[in-house]
């Protein structure tokens, strides 16, 4: 096998060795052995795939798509599903970064996660979410795509409830678990939509194929793309299928800083990428995920707005940022819509992060109304802070608002109605500036609160009695809850190494592509995308212009709005909440999502489920299929051992009477 | 012509006889060398089989009782190869286990024990329908005895109920399978004769087919369970000591599907046809009322029972999408169920253990604290349960839906939603169990070495199988694929007629049924 | 003479005999009205005999009075046996065995 | 012809007639010795005797095997039928000599009398099976009759016992007396009382079949054999006759009356009146599926063993009621397998059933068996084994022998009386279970007195040799070797039947072979 195909499978195999290797050696490991492990593994990883990045510019510009093939998997009865690597642009760009930033954010846990009785769970599990994830974006096949996938879903319900005996912890793990099973089965359906046609599980083939077997929005071929979307959106928590995420939250917040910022949720970009002969064959479908993608962006902006929790906040924001990405590689914006992707890795690590050292000084205590004047106490982490936010805020020259920009700027140019898509991204930019500044200056700026003075004085806060920020149970320190020690970026040079380099990246990652000048991921990705018409697209001048000043100002206007209101004079808050009292009550209430899901869904399943367990296993089953019979064959028996009285006589007379009808039968019958 | 088969089919019952007459210390650790045994004979069949062939190997064929017809004839195909591996790896595995749990009279215990996997191999390895019917009733009784004598509380009245209840099925089908030979043999002016072979070249007419299937169908259907004759389960469920409900519930369930592949397929190409949308029907309400029952019961047992319930549709429609796709998914997901509810059902008697002898999940919780090696088995033996992608269980489902969706679109559609209903049980029951606040009667603790010899190498078999999968699947399709055509070609094989391709067989002359 | 007659005497009989076993409780009278029944039989055949002019039927007849007077033996033989025990003479009052 | 035969002295061939004549002699022998003094000869050697003269007639019976012969003018037949269903008889009446030979009720009556009888109700069935005419026919059945009227009554102690022996006694009058009625009528309408004769005149076509005088004939021979027969609506007798009378009896009367009744059918209506097969087979049918559904619902709810079997046996008389009506050597051959393989089921049962009659106060009651699967293997098996047998689970005789009877009925047109069938294995496993779970699964009868250590046997020792166990028992179990040997070598020709029913089933085809049925 060549060398290319080699790194590959190194880049997959060492997460997996890792876990098995934390898994059973881990416990016996001193220290934080464990965490070290872990990231080491991780570490390999990154690099087998910065030597599978080298080995594939050293091929041929059109001998970029390698398949790597390991050995048969249900090779059978016309299913050709095969454990089959595809090496390409695409999936060598995603595992660099997947791979990248998982290392950061391991190298994070190893201090941030100390103290906590789970230390080596969580690390295997962290190491199989980056198998999970790795093996999802180099997937040579639909069947080996699935399985990532679901292996992803697994590896973010463990880490979800990863503190499991906190109820509201499983809770959030089983939702968002189910939430992403529904998105498994919309991935099946839709596999057996194509592969009914195409014949086919491998992608290569199929998207050879697709061309001749489905004419242009072949009805079968719609169906299977938007269940393909279907699954995204479940994973890449698009409405309506999105109220899982923000629950996730429950996780450890180096989870959240992985899973459900920077790799698994962008999974769901990824898959549309992928897939992108399949939607510029079925342009409907395509435009049903630029449309969700949108309504994202501007739901889950408005949610944040009104949200307390610090973590939601960045949770809602980077959903409406996937809504960019989403939009973006469905209307045809790839390039852009994985240079967002990149970029908002970054930085939404690197704000998670941040937000977990805060919550870590205020002992787990996550709701911003408690927080406060931060910004003497951990400059470090304040300052990591406000990079991340203007980069999430698209403030030049951070990363963010080159790769948003060009989203916005390639679906301007696409015209038509794209240009009601155009606006609404301004839009959510505009909301993106508020809430991300609304959350900074909450929590660092104005009265420093006890936690930030304890800490000023040089003491890290730690809470006496423990308890669920949820729902105030109280808790011990023990396996199944958060440890006792806390720990902040300030104190702890892994987590300051890990927000530095992120910060730098979140900085400095814009450059890759600039209009005009960079064109480093365009070019890099340009294999993959080779046949795509809507790829290769010359944007006006003017266009650029103008939506690059836009951008900017958009930001600028919307943390101005957001330093007026919260820092400048915070009772216009107050005004503003009553003023529009039923819109933030929609908001806080995250448009009753959750309320329509539980009606039209749960509500039913467990209806049904509890009529089947008292009403009609009882009834049916054993009342009428058992009862029934067995209460015949009884009557019938009862009535046999009356008819046997004893009286000779009686019988006698039944004898008689048997002869005379039998007589009578025969005279009759003939 | 060879003995193998009959070793293997007779091995473990001797062990059983000779387990007798051991001193009671003993009696276990013979009947264990009875298990392994056919294991190691099993294995040996699974690496010695050929895969080029569709047809049945170590074919041993001797006439039994020439008057009825009934010949003694074994013989190993790539349909029933599967399910005698799963048989001998499940019956080890309960053997090994019932040997660190003590029952009082365990020589009778073990016998019975042992009677039941001479039932089940017969059952399989039979190559005639009488001989089929004679070991498929067969199986019960050893149950009878296993429930009746070792069950819980009210053990009696569960195991006759579940004897009657599940013979109801089986009578009919005696009935049934004495009209195939017979009819079939007059259809075709031939001696009498039950052997598949024969049979499957004398078309019986469609009349009598579709009654003659019916009969087989509720057989198979009860044994299973599907819905809604599944009544018997809770109880003998329940009651049935565990070592026993493992096998039960992971084999004896199997062998109804097998039934269905083995019999009425090639027997009863008609009616397969004609109720198809029947059984569909059925094996649909067995999957959505199964995992509705699996997620509000609150008996750890019924949990995993009502899975089953729900498993086993999922097998009946990829047998009944009559395509190859949805025999091999069928064939692939009765080894898998098999290979994982079995090591559930033993986690389940582990976790009673630790929770004060409940198996009342209301009762657990909290039971991963001590135990994270139980708590990871138990963990893939959930996603193993819940067909998630990555295991064998999801390529078996994979490959049903799909068979299904290129017949009857709309049952593969609504079948999904039985994927995700299984999602839901499955984490409830580990999380119920496994996470949340410590139960009031919970000692969490580690598994002993003991519990672990039994588990490790089951979820390690789980594992393997979901790696490499195609390890069965090669082995099963050449058999699968294989139509009467085939069987005419080679008749020197006498292949064929296990073939799972109704659809090619020629319409049979008519002729009419009483 | 018409057969019919022979048969529909023979009839009644038997139907007389039937009737006294049903309603005589006293076991001695029941045995007669078999009597009655047997004898009915008898008559048919010696009927019959006539009618097909072979002796046959009469051979038979006379076999069955034999076998009667045993059966007739047997009977009064238990009669006698339950007298001695006590019991009461009255198939009415044979009761225990039931249900 | 037939006039000739009558009018000269019929020659008698020996041969063919030896089974029988040893039987009866063997008879006349017993009641002679019965009255000597000495207690060795009365309680020893007569039933010795008796064993001995069933054993010849046995032998003489394979001595004769092949050889078809009519005897006595044409009066008897002896042939494969014949002697198969002597050789049944002949079992069945050693079994019943074994069960009785420390019994009550040859005690109270003289033994002599007692054996006697036995051995002469067997030569009455001999008769019985060998008919050839309705003669010997009726003949045979009154000399099978009258002698278990009055075994049923030889427990005199026991109220009961008088009390079946006198119902049986009159009822089974009533049926003969039916039966007598029909064959003068059969007689009337064929002008012959030789069943070739009437064969050849039924069968002969013409409005025959349809004559009153026939039809009125036919129904009434049904009710009266299928009186004997136990088959409902006519089967009321035998519940409480099987009851009251003693265990031996009963069950020589459950195998064996029931083989001669059925032999008989065969021969009447199989050959004698195959003719009108279209008038008689479809209410035997209907006969053959009451008797099914009321004998196993009968069973249900029954304490008392004797009882229960007396219900099954009806509804086993069903079962066999289906291999008559289908008319055909098939139904023959079925007939007769079942008929043998019922003989050993039930044989095994009631010797189970007259052991523990003697080892506890329970009497034939359900719960003397509560746990003798512990305590008293050799027992336990025999009767797991019987009930599953008679069940019809497979592994026993039992499962070939539906088996059998089904092929049977569906081969002639006849399959929903093979549904029928099972339906009522169905329904008959609720109380055959019953019996096994009493046996296994209940904790063992709490027994005072002498047989304390059946109590004591520990819990585990469960399949130790039984005698070993109940050797350090009181005498009341050791003194019973006998019993448990009929127990226990039926209970294996039971699994062994199951197994290898290949020579009995040779042996039926020549049975089936001699009625001369395509």
């Amino acid at each position: 096998m060549n060398s290319l195909k080699l790194f590959a499978w190194l880049t997959l195999a060492f997460p997996l060795a890792g876990t098995i290797a934390v898994a059973l050696i881990g416990p016996k490991l001193p220290g934080r052995g464990a965490g070290w492990l872990g990231t080491g593994a991780l570490a390999l990883s990154f690099a087998s795939a910065i030597g599978a990045l080298v080995k594939l510019q050293g091929l041929e510009h059109d001998q970029r798509q390698v398949v790597a093939v390991g050995w048969d998997y249900a090779n059978t009865v016309g299913v050709d599903a095969q454990i089959s690597l595809l090496v390409d642009p695409l999936s060598v760009f995603m595992i660099l970064v997947v791979a990248g930033v998982s290392t950061l954010i391991h190298l994070y846990s190893v201090s941030y996660i100390g103290s906590d009785a789970g230390y080596v769970r969580f690390f295997a599990y962290l190491n199989f979410f980056v198998f999970s994830m790795l093996l999802l974006v180099l997937a040579g096949n639909f069947l080996l795509l699935i399985v990532g996938w679901a292996f992803v879903g697994a590896a973010s319900y463990m880490l979800i409830s990863f503190w499991y005996r906190r109820g509201t912890a499983t809770n959030a793990g089983i939702k968002a678990f189910v939430i992403n099973v529904l998105g498994d089965v919309g991935l099946v359906l839709g596999t057996y939509f194509i592969f009914k046609h195409v014949g086919t599980l491998d992608f290569l083939s199929t998207f050879e194929s697709v061309q001749d077997d489905f004419a242009r929005n072949d009805a079968d071929l719609v169906a299977g793309c938007i269940l393909l979307l279907v699954g995204a959106f479940a994973k890449s928590a698009q409405v309506p299928l999105h109220t899982w995420l923000p629950d996730a939250m429950e996780g450890p917040t180096p989870v959240s800083a992985l899973i459900h910022a920077a790799t698994m949720v962008t999974a769901g970009v990824y898959l549309i990428a992928r897939m992108h002969p399949l939607f510029e064959q079925a342009p409907i479908a395509a435009d049903v995920g630029a449309i969700i993608g949108c309504l994202t962006l501007l739901i889950a902006g408005t949610i944040a707005i009104a949200v307390t929790d610090l973590k939601r906040v960045i949770a809602y924001s980077t959903m409406s940022q996937i809504g960019y990405m989403v939009m973006a590689v469905s209307a045809g914006a790839y390039a852009a819509g994985l240079f967002h992707l990149i970029t908002h890795a970054f930085f939404k690590a690197l704000l998670f992060m941040a937000a977990g050292s805060v919550i870590a000084a205020m002992a787990g205590q996550q709701n911003l109304d408690r927080m406060g004047g931060f910004r003497k106490a951990m400059p470090f982490t304040f300052g990591c802070m406000v990079i991340g936010g203007l980069a999430l805020a698209g403030v030049p020259p951070f990363s963010g608002f080159f790769s948003k920009d060009e989203i916005l700027l390639l679906i301007g140019d696409r015209g038509g109605w794209y240009w009601i898509l155009y606006v609404a991204g301004y839009v959510g930019a505009f909301l993106t500036g508020i809430y991300t500044f609304r959350m900074i200056f909450r929590a660092f700026f104005g009265e420093p609160v006890p936690e930030a003075r304890e800490l000023e004085e040089g003491h890290l806060h730690h809470a006496e009695v423990h308890s669920n920020p949820a729902n105030g149970e109280v808790e011990d320190t023990d396996v199944g809850f958060p440890g006792p020690e806390h720990h902040i970026a300030e104190r702890e040079p892994t987590m300051k190494i890990a927000m530095g380099s992120l910060a730098l990246l979140a900085i400095v990652g814009g450059l890759l592509q600039i209009p005009k000048v960079t064109h480093v991921i365009d070019s890099f990705l340009e294999p993959t995308f080779e046949e795509s018409a809507l790829y290769h697209r010359e944007l006006g001048d003017g266009l650029i212009a103008f939506g690059l000043v836009l951008g900017a100002l958009v930001g600028i206007a919307g943390i101005a709005i957001a330093y007026f209101i919260w820092v400048k004079n915070p009772q216009i808050a107050v005004t503003v909440r009553q003023r529009l009292a039923p819109l933030h009550k929609l908001f806080v209430n995250k448009w009753y999502f959750d309320e329509l899901i539980g009606l039209l869904i749960v509500r039913p399943m467990q209806w049904f489920g509890n009529w089947a367990q008292q009403t009609f296993e009882r009834v049916v089953v054993n009342g009428l299929l058992v009862g029934g019979t067995t209460g015949v064959v009884r009557a019938g028996s009862s009535a046999v051992r009356a008819a046997q009285t004893g009286f000779l006589r009686y019988y006698a007379a039944l004898i008689i009477v048997g002869i005379v009808a039998m007589t009578f039968y025969f005279l009759l019958a003939s | 012509m060879t003995l193998h088969l009959s070793i293997v089919l007779w091995l473990p019952i001797a062990f059983g006889v000779l387990g007798l007459f051991a001193p009671p210390k003993l009696a276990g650790r013979v009947a264990l060398a009875g298990a392994t045994l056919v294991l190691g004979y099993a294995v040996l069949y699974v690496a010695d089989f050929d895969m080029a062939s569709g047809g049945l190997q170590y074919v041993t064929d001797e006439t039994w009782i020439a008057e009825l017809g009934i010949h003694y004839k074994l013989g190993l195909d790539g349909l029933n190869i599967v399910f005698v591996l799963l048989t001998a790896i499940t019956w080890f595995a309960a053997t090994l286990w019932a040997n660190f749990s003590d029952f009082e009279k365990p020589r009778l215990f073990f016998f019975h024990l042992l009677i039941g996997e001479t039932a089940v191999l017969g059952a399989l390895l039979a190559q005639d329908l009488a001989l089929f019917v004679l070991f498929f009733d067969l199986m019960l009784i050893p149950f009878f005895f296993l429930v009746g004598t070792w069950g819980g509380p009210a053990r009696i009245a569960a195991t006759t109920k579940m004897v009657i209840y599940t013979l109801v099925g089986s009578l009919l089908m005696l009935t049934a399978a004495v009209a195939t030979g017979v009819l079939a043999a007059n259809g075709a002016e031939a001696s009498l004769s039950f052997a598949f072979s024969d049979l499957a070249q004398r078309p019986l007419g469609e009349g009598t087919q579709e009654w003659i299937f019916l009969f087989f169908a509720a057989a198979f259907l009860v044994k299973m369970p599907a819905f809604p004759l599944h009544g018997w389960m809770p109880d003998a469920y329940r009651q049935m000591p565990l070592p026993a409900l493992a096998v039960f519930s992971a084999v004896l369930s199997k062998v109804a599907a097998y039934g269905f592949l083995r019999v009425c397929a090639p027997l009863f190409p008609h009616a397969m046809e004609k109720f198809q949308t029947l059984l569909l029907s059925i094996a649909l309400a067995s999957i959505l009322y199964g995992s509705a029952m699996a997620f509000t019961t609150t008996q750890a047992r019924l949990i995993l029972g009502y899975s089953s319930v729900a498993q086993l549709g999922f097998i009946v429609m990829g047998i009944f999408a009559l395509n190859e796709q949805g025999a091999q998914g069928a064939v692939l997901q009765s080894f898998n169920h098999g290979l994982v509810v079995a090591p559930a059902f033993f986690i389940v008697a582990l976790l009673a253990e630790r929770s004060g002898g409940s198996e009342d999940i209301r009762d657990m919780g909290g039971l991963a604290m001590r135990a994270p090696a139980l708590a990871a088995l138990f963990l893939i033996v959930a996603f193993a349960t819940l067909a998630m992608p990555g295991s064998a269980n999801f390529v078996g489902e994979f490959l049903i839906l799909l068979g299904v969706f290129e017949t009857k679109m709309v049952f593969s559609i609504v079948a999904f939603a039985g994927v995700v209903m299984a999602s839901v049980y499955a984490l409830r029951l580990y999380i119920r169990t496994m996470h949340n606040r410590t139960g009031p009667a919970v000692q969490s603790r580690e598994i002993s070495l003991r519990d672990g010899l039994v588990l490790v190498p089951l979820v390690l078999a789980i594992i393997a199988i979901s790696l490499y999968p195609q390890f069965l699947l090669k082995r099963t399709e050449r058999t699968i694929t294989a139509t009467p055509a085939d069987a005419a070609a080679n008749v020197d094989l006498d292949s064929g007629w296990t073939a799972y391709a109704p659809l090619q067989v020629p319409p049979p002359q008519e002729q009419d049924g009483p | 003479m018409d057969i019919g007659w022979y048969l529909t005497v023979s009839a009644l009989i038997f139907t007389i005999g039937a009737a006294g076993v049903l309603t005589r409780r006293s076991p001695l009278v029941v045995l007669l009205c078999l009597e009655l029944m047997l004898n009915a039989a008898n008559l048919a055949l010696i009927a019959f005999a006539r009618m097909h002019g072979n002796a046959e039927g009469q051979i038979f007849a006379i076999i069955v009075l034999v076998v009667a007077a045993c059966e007739v033996t047997v009977g009064l033989g238990v009669i006698v046996a339950m007298r001695r025990r006590r019991l009461p003479i009255d198939v009415d009052e044979l009761r225990e065995l039931q249900g | 012809m037939i006039e000739l035969a009558v009018a000269k002295a019929p020659d008698i061939a020996w041969g063919p007639l030896s089974p029988l004549i040893a039987v009866l002699g063997g008879a006349l022998i017993v009641l002679m010795l019965g009255l000597l003094r000495s207690r060795l000869a009365r309680e020893t050697l007569v039933p010795a005797l008796s064993i001995a003269s069933l054993a010849i007639a046995f032998g003489l019976g394979v001595w004769q095997w092949g050889e078809r012969a009519d005897v006595i003018a044409g009066a008897l037949r002896v042939d494969e039928l014949t002697l198969m269903l002597t050789f049944i008889f002949c079992i069945a009446g050693i079994a019943t000599v074994l069960l009785s030979w420390r019994h009550t009720a040859p005690r109270e009556a003289a033994h002599g009398e007692y054996y006697a009888l036995v051995l002469t109700s067997i030569a009455g069935m001999i008769v019985l099976v060998a008919a050839q005419n309705l003669v010997t026919l009726f003949l045979g059945f009154e000399l099978l009759s009258i002698p278990l009227y009055v075994l049923c009554a030889t427990e005199m102690r026991r109220a009961t016992s008088l009390e079946s022996g006198l119902k049986y006694l009159i009822v089974g009058s009533v049926g003969s007396a039916t039966l007598l009625y029909g064959l003068a009528f059969i007689y009337g309408a064929t002008g012959s009382t030789d069943f070739a004769g009437i064969a050849r005149v039924v069968s002969g076509g013409g409005d025959i079949v349809s004559d009153p005088l026939l039809l009125t004939g036919i129904a009434l021979a049904i009710v009266g054999l299928a009186f004997k027969a136990s088959t409902a609506p006519f089967h009321q007798w035998t519940p409480d006759v099987y009851e009251g009378a003693p265990t031996p009896v009963t069950a020589f009367m459950a195998v064996a009356t029931k083989a001669a009744a059925f032999g008989v059918m065969l021969r009447l209506f199989d050959v004698a009146l195959i003719g009108a097969s279209l008038d008689w087979a479809p209410p035997l049918a209907v006969l053959a599926a009451i008797t099914i559904i009321v004998g196993n619902v009968g069973a249900l709810g029954q304490s008392s063993l004797k009882r229960l079997l007396a219900y099954s046996s009806v509804a086993q008389a069903g079962y066999m009621l289906a291999g008559v009506v289908v008319a055909s050597r098939l139904g023959v051959q079925a007939t007769v397998f079942y008929l043998a393989v019922y003989l050993v089921m039930n044989l095994a049962a009631f010797a189970v059933i007259v052991a523990r009659e003697r080892e506890t106060p329970l009497g034939d009651d359900i719960d003397s068996l509560n746990g003798i699967g512990a305590t008293r293997p050799l027992l336990a098996w025999p009767m797991t084994i019987a009930m599953l047998g008679l069940a019809g689970l497979p592994a026993t005789a039992g499962f070939i022998g539906k088996f059998y009877l089904i092929d049977a009925a569906v081969t002639g047109d006849y399959a929903w009386l093979g549904v029928v069938i099972v339906v009522g294995s169905m329904i008959s496993l609720a109380y055959y279970l019953k019996v096994i779970a009493a046996i296994w699964m209940r904790p063992a009868f709490e027994d005072t007195g002498d047989e304390g250590a059946v109590v004591l046997a520990p819990p585990g020792s469960g399949d130790q040799p039984a005698l070993a166990g109940a050797s350090e028992e009181a005498t009341g179990l050791r003194a019973q070797g006998e019993v448990v040997f009929v127990a226990v070598l039926f209970g294996a020709a039971t699994v062994v039947l199951g197994v290898v029913p290949s020579p009995l089933l040779n042996l039926v085809r020549d049975a089936g072979a001699a009625l001369g049925l395509f």
